[in-house]
């Protein structure tokens, strides 16, 4: 056992940092830090930047941009980008379809999508969900008939992230309706230009757009883009969920903005024992999630996530709402303000919104249901 | 000790419920609601000022109908429960409860005529930017003369208000009670804005505004504006109520209907277990404030205030509770704008943080904690 | 609507009030105070002195000794007593099994058994539990056969809480294994004394004994002390467990206990916000279940309980342990102490074994998530 | 960073497994140890000294083994799996850490190696009654001559104790550390009693006993008992860590075995989330354990007061969380001290108390919350 980072870590963890706040655009790091929308260039630029310095996609087999890292220095280098307001990378294509074309894909596919992935020069969007098929993905209805070459695609997708900044779209599809729920599914890449693709925004209670329904219409889609053989979508799946939830745990994100409570609210704090006690909580909890996270990552092996892991999403999420929640309880009576008189009132005003939107970041990827799940059967044995 | 409604109070809650449940029966009519200025229906208003609603705590010498603050406290549950946008609260609990409190006969008749008709919606410009809540002014001073000068906040339905109530910093110590209204109203700065639930407020900015003094000149009235701020959170907790409510009977509708692995939800003891937790959450509720509503009736202050900070203590606690566990359990559409139930979240929020939040009422409760042994409810004689 | 009592309600309760304080023995009452065990003597001695007054069974027919009271009274009767540290009736004799009898026994069993009842001049125990009957009770597998005017019962029951100091035992048995689970029950009323049967004590984690196992081995009953008719007990505990919940709530107990946590711990508290705010917190939840008992009372028809009173004996339990764990927390060091120097440091000491004690009590009487099954299914129809 | 045991850091584990786990495989040898005084298994205790446990954290100068904290933790968490009664982490952790810590080199060899030996147990008699926790002594006062007098509680193991140390608030001020042993502690007044988990601790009264100052004699000493206390804190919460392992297992095996209504308890989803949430808790506190023992490692006297307070804190939250909810899914027979999870969450509920529990911890971290920004557990340069 061993506390302190090697020196060769250490001097690792010291380049990271500097690339990140000398490379990364400042005015996007300045959003970031005040918590707000990025517009699709500023997430395109910032992953540039990444790219640029191979720090977009370090977990990507080395081949296509990967770095080999030890597990330890893709969890400093995932702190340090958020302890800099750097913008993760669009997870869309870093930690989902990337490392599933990596994966599964032709070596056509490999070629022709991984290097424009990793560049974010294709915005990807994930079409997953459908409208009765939340937490029981399987149950999907969108079908793939073949025709000729190409698969017609007809169907909705919902709760698309993104989905109106999105080029290519990666979808479960039905290509057979004979067979078991789960055999019948295949992974399609679709080109989001295509005829009969529309995206159709939602709102949400914070009055953003940040989720979208995607409608396909007798949408053709040429039988290259399936990654995989048919049917075998499923596996694909489950193999992309499994990474999603591995770099999930917004630990650097959230200490971020619990530092900044304390800075912006230090006045309140200084006068408010039960909420300085909630934040000595939070922080402390907070402590306890990033060491487990640093502890579980040691243990992944040959790509599998440590089956802990489901323990980050779950707590991960509890506690990035209960700071959103400590903020919006800072604010007090500024939660009714018109946020005008300086950027501590403008942050107040838009904690109540950013509050009510993260409230579905323990029902998105795998609600925290599913992960008690997961825990009870797949670890517990229950 | 009886926690029922007599016929007539029976009889408003149907008749409330005919006119504003009927109004906002389906969620579109709602959004349509908040969509532009003034965040409400115009017209609902004036119906409700024909039922007598807007008029219902006031002296019928000032114009209204002199029921007690049980029957306000029905009206307000009502509004909760679909979410009415209208400024019952603001407006007739808040603003007119100042009017009713502090006010000369005058302008009680006045001022409180106009509301209860419907012809003048009142607003209290009380809260400070970057001020926790409390019942003095500070930044906002008024001269001996009585002119204005400084920016309030927060001030629900400020822009379309028709009549300020506005509390300010008096030269000779303590906080005043003022009107602004007509032409003074017109050369006021007034910025409204959304609140996150589609409700309305405004930035209100004086500067050498001319003002009547409400009730005596020159008087420190902020034992008064406690009171009434009292009044205000005990009614806010009838409305939260109402919200908690809407959003149990949706919850436990949507466990019941919503199929996912091939059976409806209801089949998942985890997610029952916390429906009944959240009714758990909700009944808890329910005798608290109805116990604050009859607190209010029966007219000592202390008790007022102790029982204000209770009832918000538990509003706001249940109120998160509530209002979080229907969303998770409602899943993706439990966050769209689209489907109510985030919105009602989105409310209960706001409502917490108009007076005060749980935190804020605990540390209330807490200077008063070590004047008794035990609470007894039922020693009130 | 109307907070305060009448005129006559007032009286009433004074006069409650002063015969708690006056006619119950100080020595008992200061030993409820201090959360000491009581004796059997104190139990019957305090039992026998509410009965003289008429207090000890008001809920049941006037012709037993009820008193005809509205649920208010019955609930100023119930607060007043444990404000007074009055032990409450005993719950086998006045909550279970007199009822049951009032409602389901015959005539001579109601002339034999229940001014008997009342006095504690027979000290009931409950036979229901079994060691694989805890929650699923209709699967009990204690039988009793019919062998001419006898039953002759067979098995085990468990969790008799008090049954050192049992009379008789009122249990069910099985005495149709042939039909449908619940059919198959009747409910005996069992003598203590008879040969056969054995109390072995279970010793618990606080030190204590006050639940057994009952042993029956070839217990001889006399079919006469069948409450109705065979095969109906399912339907006579169903009845006792309903009554149970009502009065379950120790709401005015757990009052006390906080009432003089505050007062012992004055010290701590004036230099604790974290523990006061706990205390204020604590006294506000416990008023929202009083004031929910005395709405639930008022709404409480023709003996059938409100089915909302499943709330009391949920959040009843909940708060009784809450206050007892801040107890311990007010203790502090002297958890760890020997209880000498004081009756506080004493009252510190025994706050653990209290604490442990009590975590029965969301497990006996039906468990809490018996009661969230009830509320979820009964109520909200789940 | 590294979480993970050298070869020779498992054998440790291993042997130790193999001697106390074996001893106290079967519930009954537990209650039998406890019954009767001394509280614990002489026999046992003996080896443990054989296999060097008892000398592991002193060096080989005092007759130690010269092992470092992840040793020592390694065996509080074996010893917390089976809830052994022997007096560890009293005798070797806390009153022996002082001796090393204060101790002059003749001291330490003769005090730590008839430790280490297995010869005598030693007791630190520090908290006084009705005080919370602190690092000072107050009641119990030296005289210039070092003659004690006053009274300790709460002294683990005092009563079987071979040597004592003694806190004692000095006339010069401070806090000194005295040893009390042979026939001066024949004339201390020890009453030994139990605790309630089946435990032993003393109530032990000095009246002008004769005593050897600890150390250089006049020293105010209260930073290095605060020191031990900390390192205390941390071995403590690896003997917490393994009770809980122990409870989820139960938990764990007992879902899945106990039937209920005609099938097993893991039918019941209510019940397998809530096993859920406490392997959530376990894990977080095991990261926790592991990150404060190797801090202790680290050595910088700062960091580790903060460890420590941040190791308390969640293990007192994780204790109750998993120790009240171990009880509840095993219903009836959780109680019961016939089964064992029940004296599990009994002793976690003393660990908790014994050096402060969260609240405390949580006042301790409110001190310093404003002297960072945020907490960097990789930033230990």
């Amino acid at each position: 056992m061993q506390l302190a980072l090697s020196e060769e870590d250490q001097k690792f963890r010291e380049e990271v940092r500097t690339y990140f706040t000398t490379e990364v655009p400042q005015d996007i790091r300045t959003a970031v830090e005040e918590g707000r929308e990025l517009s699709k260039d500023q997430i395109v630029e910032s992953m540039r930047a990444l790219n640029r310095g191979g720090l977009a996609v370090p977990h990507w087999p080395e081949e296509w941009g990967g770095r080999g890292w030890s597990e330890l220095r893709r969890h400093i280098w995932h702190e340090e980008m958020q302890a800099a307001c750097v913008p993760v990378p669009l997870a869309f294509n870093a930690s989902m379809i990337g490392p599933v074309i990596a994966q599964f894909g032709s070596q056509e596919q490999k070629e022709r999508f991984l290097p424009a992935t990793a560049n974010c020069d294709i915005f990807w969007s994930q079409g997953f969900s459908e409208p009765d098929a939340g937490s029981d993905l399987a149950s999907l209805r969108t079908t793939a008939v073949l025709d000729g070459d190409d698969y017609v695609v007809n169907g909705q997708k919902t709760w698309t992230t993104l989905g109106q900044y999105g080029d290519w779209i990666f979808t479960l599809v039905r290509t057979n309706p004979d067979v078991k729920k789960q055999a019948g599914i295949s992974m399609l890449l679709i080109d989001m230009r295509s005829e009969g693709l529309e995206v159709r925004p939602i709102e949400l209670i914070d009055g953003g757009h940040e989720v979208n329904e995607v409608w396909f219409d007798n949408v053709r889609v040429p039988a290259e883009n399936m990654v995989g053989e048919p049917g075998s979508g499923w596996t694909q799946a489950k193999f992309l969920l499994g990474n999603e939830r591995v770099g999930v745990a917004p630990v650097g994100a959230t200490k971020r903005v619990l530092a900044r409570a304390k800075e912006i609210g230090a006045e309140v704090l200084a006068d408010d024992p039960l909420l300085r006690a909630r934040v000595a909580e939070l922080e402390n909890e907070l402590l306890a999630l990033e060491l487990t996270a640093l502890r579980v990552a040691a243990h992944s092996a040959g790509g599998e996530p440590h089956p802990a892991s489901s323990v980050l999403k779950l707590r991960g999420t509890e506690l990035q709402q209960a700071v959103s929640e400590l903020v919006v309880d800072l604010a007090g009576p500024a939660v009714l303000g018109s946020g005008d008189g300086g950027d501590d009132l403008d942050w107040y005003r838009r904690s109540t919104p950013i509050y009510l939107n993260l409230r579905k970041a323990s029902i998105y990827g795998g609600s925290n249901e599913v992960q008690r799940q997961i825990i009870s059967r797949g670890i517990l044995g229950l | 000790m009886d926690f029922s409604y007599d016929d007539e109070q029976t009889a408003l809650r149907d008749a409330t419920r005919g006119l504003v449940g009927k109004a906002y029966a389906d969620w579109e009519s709602r959004r349509r609601a908040v969509a532009d200025d003034p965040g409400f229906d115009e017209k609902l208003w004036t119906q409700m000022a024909e039922m007598g609603l807007l008029g219902l705590p006031f002296s019928e010498d000032d114009g209204g109908v002199g029921a007690g603050p049980v029957e306000v406290a029905i009206v307000c549950r009502e509004l909760g429960r679909v979410l009415a946008p209208e400024p019952y609260l603001g407006s007739v609990v808040y603003a007119g409860g100042l009017v009713a409190a502090v006010g000369t006969p005058e302008q009680r008749q006045e001022v409180l005529g106009g509301l209860a008709s419907g012809e003048s919606v009142l607003a209290f410009a009380h809260d400070e930017p970057g001020r926790r809540t409390s019942a003095s002014a500070h930044d906002v001073t008024a001269s001996a003369e009585g002119a204005l000068t400084g920016t309030k906040e927060g001030v629900l339905h400020g822009a379309r208000a028709d009549v300020l109530v506005v509390s300010a910093a008096l030269e000779g110590g303590g906080t005043g009670l003022f009107l602004v209204s007509g032409d003074a109203l017109a050369g006021v700065q007034r910025e409204g804005y959304s609140l996150p639930d589609g409700g309305r407020a405004a930035r209100v900015t004086f500067d050498g505004t001319a003002a009547t003094p409400l009730g005596e000149a020159g008087a420190d009235v902020t034992s008064s504006i406690a009171r009434v701020q009292d009044l205000t959170r005990i009614m806010a907790a009838n409305e939260a109520l109402g919200v908690m409510q809407t959003q149990l009977a949706a919850t436990v509708g949507y466990l019941k209907s919503r199929k996912q692995f091939g059976v409806t939800l209801n089949t998942f003891q985890a997610l029952t277990f916390r429906a009944a937790d959240m009714y758990t959450s909700q009944e808890l509720t329910h005798s608290l404030v109805d116990w604050a509503t009859m607190v209010v009736e029966a007219g000592d202050p202390d008790a007022l205030a102790d029982a204000a900070a209770r009832v918000s203590l538990q509003v706001s606690r249940a109120g998160r509770h509530i209002g979080q566990e229907t969303i998770q359990l409602h899943g993706g559409i439990g966050v769209t704008a689209e489907y109510n139930v985030g919105t009602f979240t989105s409310h209960l929020t706001v409502l917490d943080h108009l007076l005060g939040d749980g935190g804020h009422q605990l540390r209330a409760l807490d200077q008063r904690l070590t004047s008794y042994a035990a609470i007894d409810p039922l020693d009130v004689a």
